[in-house]
């Protein structure tokens, strides 16, 4: 049962550049992406959405950080980011 | 705090029916949340605390009416507030407050069903429920109010009526009214009239379910040191079980008539135009105010109409509905169900009785009852 | 007379619903009944506040089109800008509301309600703003009537706050009318 | 007391009245309760233990369910209410609040308390609300005629389960110490000495307090699983059963075969601030109590 | 072992119901023991693990009546067996039954009430409950079989209308049926006429709740890849959540159509001498045994007197009622309840109605029906 | 999958289609769940996981009961019942033993499980019904507008304990290990790797399994009891909580104020046969199985 | 024609009478119902069951006074002997039942069923004695209906033990109506 | 909590004797009495009553071995026993 005590903001597990989607008429600017990406990939951006939600964007700098670890698609409460392996 | 809230408020229906408990000396709420009678359950929460009352919240419905009548057997009057599948769920234990005849009050804040149904929308279909909803025969005692005064004023009067006569009572109420706001006055204090369940006056001889002459046993609180057993099973004037056919005879005999006796008594109705009416609509709670517009419409069109709108829906107002039967051509029964009171009011006038249905979900239109008016007016 | 405030769970539509119909019911002694709608049970999403006033017994309490029609999301301004009396005004929050698509004659405000609130700091006012900018636009309600029913209606502690917000909504609705 | 008359050899000396008499409700006795039947030894402890405890009578109320237990608030001669089936402890719940001063006591069955009306156990210990459970548990529905209940040990036969029962039964003293019972125990109604002690215990003891008692049930029970008569099934009772107070939670299942024993004893003993004295304290720190 | 136990036997009411649910091809029984249903569940849990079904015991019946409609949305054919108090608590589930349309048996050997009332004697006062025990508006279908042979006989008939119309349907038994023993012959399997639900043909395009033009809706089962959603809430023809007016009045009304159009099927009665009756005795169940004596004895003094045993009580027949009325001068009702059915009878035949009631714990006296026969004959 | 639109400096790329998109019920989204609510990070682990594990989605069954998150049942793409309010498990207990195969799931709140529903929670769990319990804790009932309920902890305001709760909350974990449920975890919403690891397991074992879930609810309990936001209760989650699969019952208490931590992990993970399993013992003993 | 069967519960009162009217309904094709009562639920103490036999359809099932009664416990006979026919027989279980108080004028058959069964090392067959001894005083039904009857109805391997209580009951039976 | 460890059939506390008493009509014979008396002091009478049920009585030899200790009385499921200080 070792896998679970694996800590959870540790995950160093070696892992591909991944890239990043967002679905904007989804987005509820919760904010849970942004505050909880490991890698700080993500900021607020200006842009608001249809329902007046501000959506995330990649932070300056940050370009090339996000590892594709999925933990915004499975925080996210809108279905509205996901990542996927880059190059 | 003060229990009674005197003045001029404007005021949400499931608010002022919390205030009308409070005002009625209601001491003891025992609930569990269910749009849309929730706001009843809060305000008791808030309010009870600050005179001396226990709000709690119970496990589910079926645990908040036991609550309930077992502070009712500790001498607090006690309440709770629900909707139609909470209502469902205390079936059972109206059976136990009608049988073990023990006072409070249950308010069923009506929404659309059946089965869940709409939570945030009204009803009226859960009438004949309290009537029918337990197994086994009982007479039951429903006050159904159209205004946010009346849900002041009917709990107490409901309170009343319990104490009175030792039994469950409802506050058969809809969403309309109970999300409705609308001023509400609060009389002082001494203005509002309170019965109290009678009390046995001496130990000797005292038998818990022994009547006096008006059906009505005084009532022993746990406590006070008569001994008293009380039982769901037929008991007789001791309270003790006896599992034959005469005790079931007169025990259930009596529970009935201690209700129709006093029928006369608790009826309550108002009437408009109907001294001279062709057409009379009896209709009760929210669907009585759009019954009221199209009667209103119909006699300044020339037709003889006229409103009975039912207070006490139970017990039916018989009596008034066969005289109005002898001289009316035709009832119209508007209500926000597929029927259920326009079948009482059949009884007393098969075949002359039109009924206006709606499945629920909002207000009857006064245009609709206003067409089955000018249908039996032809 | 009847007015309609829709927007979403969180705004006080409920709210400025109720303090107008207690300015009314109360302090104008007219008649006045509030409605509301939700969302599944009671857990916020948008909502409506429906006033309805009158000189007379309300018998049929619940509206039918409104006189005054005030839309604080867009969400709300979709669902019900269509649904309004000839003869009656729209008002909208400017900063929430998108009312391109509105197509009728009527005569329409938009107030910035919500950004006259963030600019006082305190976004929870902007219903109380709203509620100026109506007394201040039509013919519903006395400005008297208001402040006394606001008083009464919002935490102990946060009167000064609220009877601001009403002011500036107030005088904005004023001088929009005078436009 | 009643006069005596005179015995002779052997014979004892026969009387017309008990002491425990003005306890019970004379003129409901006979109670209904088969011959060999443990509830009758049950209520006698009871009995006992209202008597000794120093509570005034009229200040104790006795609630119940429905059940062959439950007919046990019809014979005490008590404020006694018989409720609804699984529903005494909402009743009592009820009762209590609204009337601190009361020494209120839920006894009633297996079935009744942990079957229909299991939920309300678990919320009422959890609450601490200031009340005695008192549980018989026979290992079947008595009173409807003996079938499987939630304390039915697996493959054991009733007449719901003629192939033996395939569910695992609770762990009735486990279950309540995990809700947080400030009391906890469990005897048969061969202790009857402890049970009484037990009993006092609880009765005087504030918040939610929980006895269990393992009582022969020879009709719905003893019968059917070879334990024979309420003789016979005490006897297996006197062989099998161990007293443990620091019983492991484990140790308490009851299995009722083979060489398993039967675990009895005082498991919890501690303290939590009940229902009302929590209320207390928070309305006091909002003023709105004195 | 056989699930149809094809003979003849000498059979108790109860355990009759259950071989005639096993006949009718029951797989799934859960329930809570109660008085006097207990042997139905008995019998079931003997038997059902003999023909590869599952019997379990719930916790409650609640518990009980949402396990078989689980059970029956796994596409099992299902029942539960009670009482009184057991049927109280499953008003709720009721609801969720009749809005989900799932198909199952509800079998209730009523006992005198209210509350715990008499758990080992009679009665006949849940009818009313039957059709009005749960909250909100719907149409019920409760079967009442008056001897051993129709305990059988109608627990088939109940699961194949069931299946059908796509609701619970009840069996309305009484302890005194339910616990008496008599003949009753089961017929070979070939000559059950069994029914089993709607299914639908194809996934393309299927909606769950959209119903043919017989307003039944074929039914999908969990697991068979049609990713249905079923709610109790009110819901469109994709079974979605929809809480309005709309959606709400097509749902209830659709769903109190799929009984009343069908009616006409549904009813069943049985009548004996009404073709010239002048008083015509409604009854059913024990009383109707009751009454069909009391019938033969007024024949033999000359009174036209005729029966109408109703088997069918719910949907109630009001057809033959009103044609009944149009021809005979009076009706008598005896019931074990304090006038339940004779009420659905006054709707149609006001002022012309006397009812024979009996307080429960026993069986209604044939004498006592006798006399009321002759008070109207007068 | 989607055609995906360019993306621009800081932008991300936009797309139309969500790789779990076939496991909802599109025509039904948006959800009703306020913005910062926790269910429907809760909901994408358990779509990922479904659709994660051997099971055929057409095999798998998702119930609920009422309130906020009972209407997750109406999101997921597989046969889902949304029953009456606390009825969910008995349901799926009849749709399970008449439909063995089926992989069977029930996803419901705090209070619809542990409040109204708390005696069927027990009841399954002692039977050991092979099904999965998911309960999103959010200490109070989000659906009817944020009243106190069975997990609201001590002190907490809720729209039904204006002045504090005085109610002992259950403590989910070891109410479930107390019973017997053979599988038991907790997280709160933010450990979504964690939790959605946890939910492959109890999909994929047989037995009673239970998952808590600590989620936030701005609109219900959040504000009321400033801990914010969706956003800062998550982020009171990040410093509080702690992960400590060995800790004892106690620890697992959760207060939600001071210092005191949020204990999250893998409690339980035990093998006893399951209702259906000791059912076909039971019968084949008896020969009338083969 | 009506029989009725009183005792306490574990005596086997209502399988007797169950036997009773197979015998007749299954064996005899005439019509048979049979009724019971209890005390409280289901759980025992005093029960009776009550045979009714007729060549027609039996519509009212309800016993009224027995041509036979037969009482097998003292509670049963306290309540139970003063409601019989005036041409009815009453037959007691002599060792169970003091049946002095009887004062009708009835003919008394005392049965020694328990005594016998206890003689045959079977307590539990009392019931099968004394429905022997009926077949054999009272012109109910016959030998061989009961005897099918009675090998349906027991448990398997009990057939022998139970045919020989019925013959013991049987014989003696027909010698007390000799006597 | 020494009290409750102690085991239950050794109370061997120094008692007076006892005397016992019956109310006849309220035994049903179970037997309990006679069987757990921890002196052995019961025994089956032949006397039956008025129900039919054996009545117990004091074994030859034992008539002072009673040593007042309640248990009869607490485990008789029918208040038909008791006993009381004797001489
Ligand atoms: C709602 C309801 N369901 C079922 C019953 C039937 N019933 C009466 S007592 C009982 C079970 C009693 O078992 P238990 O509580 O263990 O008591 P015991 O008779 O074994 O002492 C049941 C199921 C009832 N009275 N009410
Ligand atoms: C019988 C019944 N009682 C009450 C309700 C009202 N009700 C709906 S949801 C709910 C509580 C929901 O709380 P929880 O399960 O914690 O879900 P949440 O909304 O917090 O996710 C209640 C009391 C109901 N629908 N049915
Ligand atoms: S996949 Fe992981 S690293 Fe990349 S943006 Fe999402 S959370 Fe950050
Ligand atoms: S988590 Fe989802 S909803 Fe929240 S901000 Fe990020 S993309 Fe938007
Ligand atoms: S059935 Fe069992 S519990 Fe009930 S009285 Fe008889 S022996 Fe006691
Ligand atoms: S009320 Fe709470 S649980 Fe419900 S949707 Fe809103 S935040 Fe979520
Ligand atoms: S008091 Fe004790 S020693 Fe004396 S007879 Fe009773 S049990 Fe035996
Ligand atoms: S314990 Fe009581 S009932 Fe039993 S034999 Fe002794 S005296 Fe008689
Ligand atoms: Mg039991
Ligand atoms: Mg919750």
């Amino acid at each position: 049962m070792k896998y679970w005590r694996r800590p959870l903001d540790k995950n160093k597990i070696k892992t591909p550049k991944g890239h990043i989607y967002v679905i904007p008429d989804r987005c509820k600017g919760c904010g849970f992406c942004i505050e909880f990406c490991p890698k700080g990939v993500l900021e607020e951006s200006k842009e608001i959405n249809r329902k007046g939600y501000h959506l995330p964007k990649i932070a300056d700098g940050k370009e090339d950080d996000c590892m594709n670890c999925d933990f915004c698609m499975l925080i996210c409460p809108e279905f509205a980011i996901y990542t996927e392996e880059g190059e | 705090m003060k229990a009674v809230l005197t003045g001029s408020h404007f005021m949400l229906g499931d608010i002022a029916c919390a205030e009308g408990a409070l005002a009625a000396g209601c001491k003891f709420f025992g609930g569990y949340p269910i749009t849309p009678a929730t706001e009843t359950a809060e305000r008791m929460a808030l309010r009870l605390p600050q005179v001396g009352g226990h709000y709690i919240q119970m496990e589910d419905e079926i645990g908040s009416l036991a609550a309930v009548l077992g502070a009712s057997c500790a001498g607090v009057k006690s309440m709770t507030a629900t909707s139609g599948p909470g209502f469902s769920l205390m079936q059972e234990n109206i059976g136990l407050g009608i049988v073990t005849e023990t006072p409070c009050v249950i308010v069923n804040v009506q929404r659309g069903g059946p089965s869940t149904g709409l939570p945030t929308l009204a009803g009226q279909a859960d009438m004949m429920q309290a009537k029918w909803g337990s197994h086994g025969d009982y007479e039951a005692i429903a006050y159904v109010p159209n205004s946010c005064q009346e849900m002041f004023d009917f709990t107490i009067k409901a309170f009343n009526t319990a104490e009175k006569y030792r039994q469950p009572v409802f506050v058969m109420a809809d969403e309309i009214i109970g999300h409705m706001t609308e001023r509400v006055v609060i009389p002082g204090p001494k203005k509002i009239k309170l019965v109290s369940r009678k009390r046995p006056k001496r130990k000797k001889n005292y038998l818990p379910f022994k009547p006096d002459k008006d059906l009505i046993p005084p009532m022993a609180l746990a406590g006070e040191g008569y001994g008293i057993h009380v039982t769901g099973l037929t008991h007789d004037a001791r309270g003790y079980p006896v599992i034959d056919e005469e005790t079931q005879h007169e025990m259930v005999t009596r529970l009935i008539e201690k209700i129709r006796r006093h029928a006369p008594k608790i009826w309550e109705f108002e009437e408009v135009m109907t001294e001279d009416a062709d057409i009379v609509v009896v209709s009760y709670g929210a669907a009585s105010r759009s019954a009221g517009r199209a009667v209103n419409i119909a006699r300044k069109e020339g037709i003889k109409a006229g409103l009975m709108r039912l207070i006490t829906v139970w017990p039916f107002p018989e009596k008034r509905i066969k005289e109005l039967a002898e001289s009316a051509k035709a009832f119209v029964v508007p209500e926000i169900n597929m029927g259920q009171i326009s079948r009482e009011v059949e009884r007393f006038a098969s075949g002359r009785v039109l009924s206006v249905t709606h499945a629920g979900g909002g207000m009857l239109s006064p245009e609709a009852v206003l067409q089955k008016i000018k249908e039996v007016a032809k | 007379m009847e007015v309609r405030l829709g927007g979403f769970g969180g705004q006080g539509i409920i709210l400025a619903g109720f303090i107008l119909g207690k300015a009314v019911a109360i302090y104008e002694k007219k008649e006045a009944v509030q409605t509301q709608s939700y969302g599944p049970e009671a857990r916020g999403g948008s909502c409506l506040a429906d006033v309805i006033i009158s000189d007379e017994d309300i018998n049929y309490p619940m509206g039918t089109v409104p006189d005054v029609l005030v839309l604080m999301s867009q969400d709300a301004f979709n669902e019900n800008h269509d649904k309004i009396a000839g003869d009656a005004i729209l008002i909208v929050d400017e900063d929430l509301v998108d009312a391109s698509a509105f197509r009728k004659k009527n005569k329409v405000f938009k107030a910035p309600a919500t950004r006259i609130a963030e600019e006082m700091g305190k976004k929870i006012v902007a219903n109380i703003v709203m509620l100026g900018f109506l007394t201040g636009v039509a013919d519903v309600v006395s400005h008297d009537a208001m402040k006394k029913s606001i008083l009464d209606s919002v935490p102990k502690g946060t009167e000064d706050l609220n009877l601001e917000a009403f002011e500036k909504g107030y005088e904005h609705g004023k001088n929009s009318v005078a436009n | 007391m009643s006069a005596k008359g005179a015995g002779n050899e052997g014979k004892i000396e026969t009387v017309e009245e008990h002491p425990l008499d003005h306890i019970l409700r004379q003129d409901r006795l006979p109670h209904i309760w088969c011959p060999g039947c443990g509830l009758g030894s049950a209520m006698t402890c009871f009995a006992q233990a209202i008597e000794r405890v120093d509570i005034p009578l009229k200040k104790q109320v006795l609630l119940s369910g429905i059940g062959c237990t439950g007919r046990i608030a019809g014979y005490v001669n008590v404020d006694s209410y018989h409720t609804t089936h699984g529903r005494a402890i909402p009743f009592a719940t009820g009762l209590k609040i609204a009337n601190p001063e009361l020494c209120v006591t839920v006894f009633s069955g297996d079935g009744d308390l942990f079957a229909i009306g299991g939920n309300h156990f678990l919320h009422a210990a959890r609450r601490n609300v200031d009340i005695n459970v008192i549980c018989v548990n026979n290992f079947n529905y008595g009173m409807t005629g003996g079938q499987q209940g939630p304390t039915t040990p697996v493959e054991a036969k009733t007449s719901t389960t003629r192939y033996g029962s395939f569910e695992h039964p609770f762990n009735l003293p486990y279950l309540a110490a995990a809700i947080g019972a400030v009391y906890v125990s469990r005897w048969t109604t061969l202790h009857c000495r402890h049970l009484e002690k037990s009993m006092e215990k609880a009765l005087q003891k504030k918040g939610f307090t929980f006895i269990e008692i393992i009582s022969p049930c020879p009709t719905g029970f003893g019968r059917p699983n070879k334990l024979g008569e309420g003789l016979e099934e005490l006897r297996y009772y006197r062989e099998k059963s161990v007293i443990k107070n620091d019983a492991s939670w484990d140790e308490l299942e009851l299995h009722m075969r083979g060489e398993e024993p039967v675990v009895v004893g005082d498991f919890v003993d501690t303290e939590r601030p009940t229902y009302l004295e929590l209320e207390e304290q928070m309305l006091r720190a909002k003023g709105l109590m004195k």
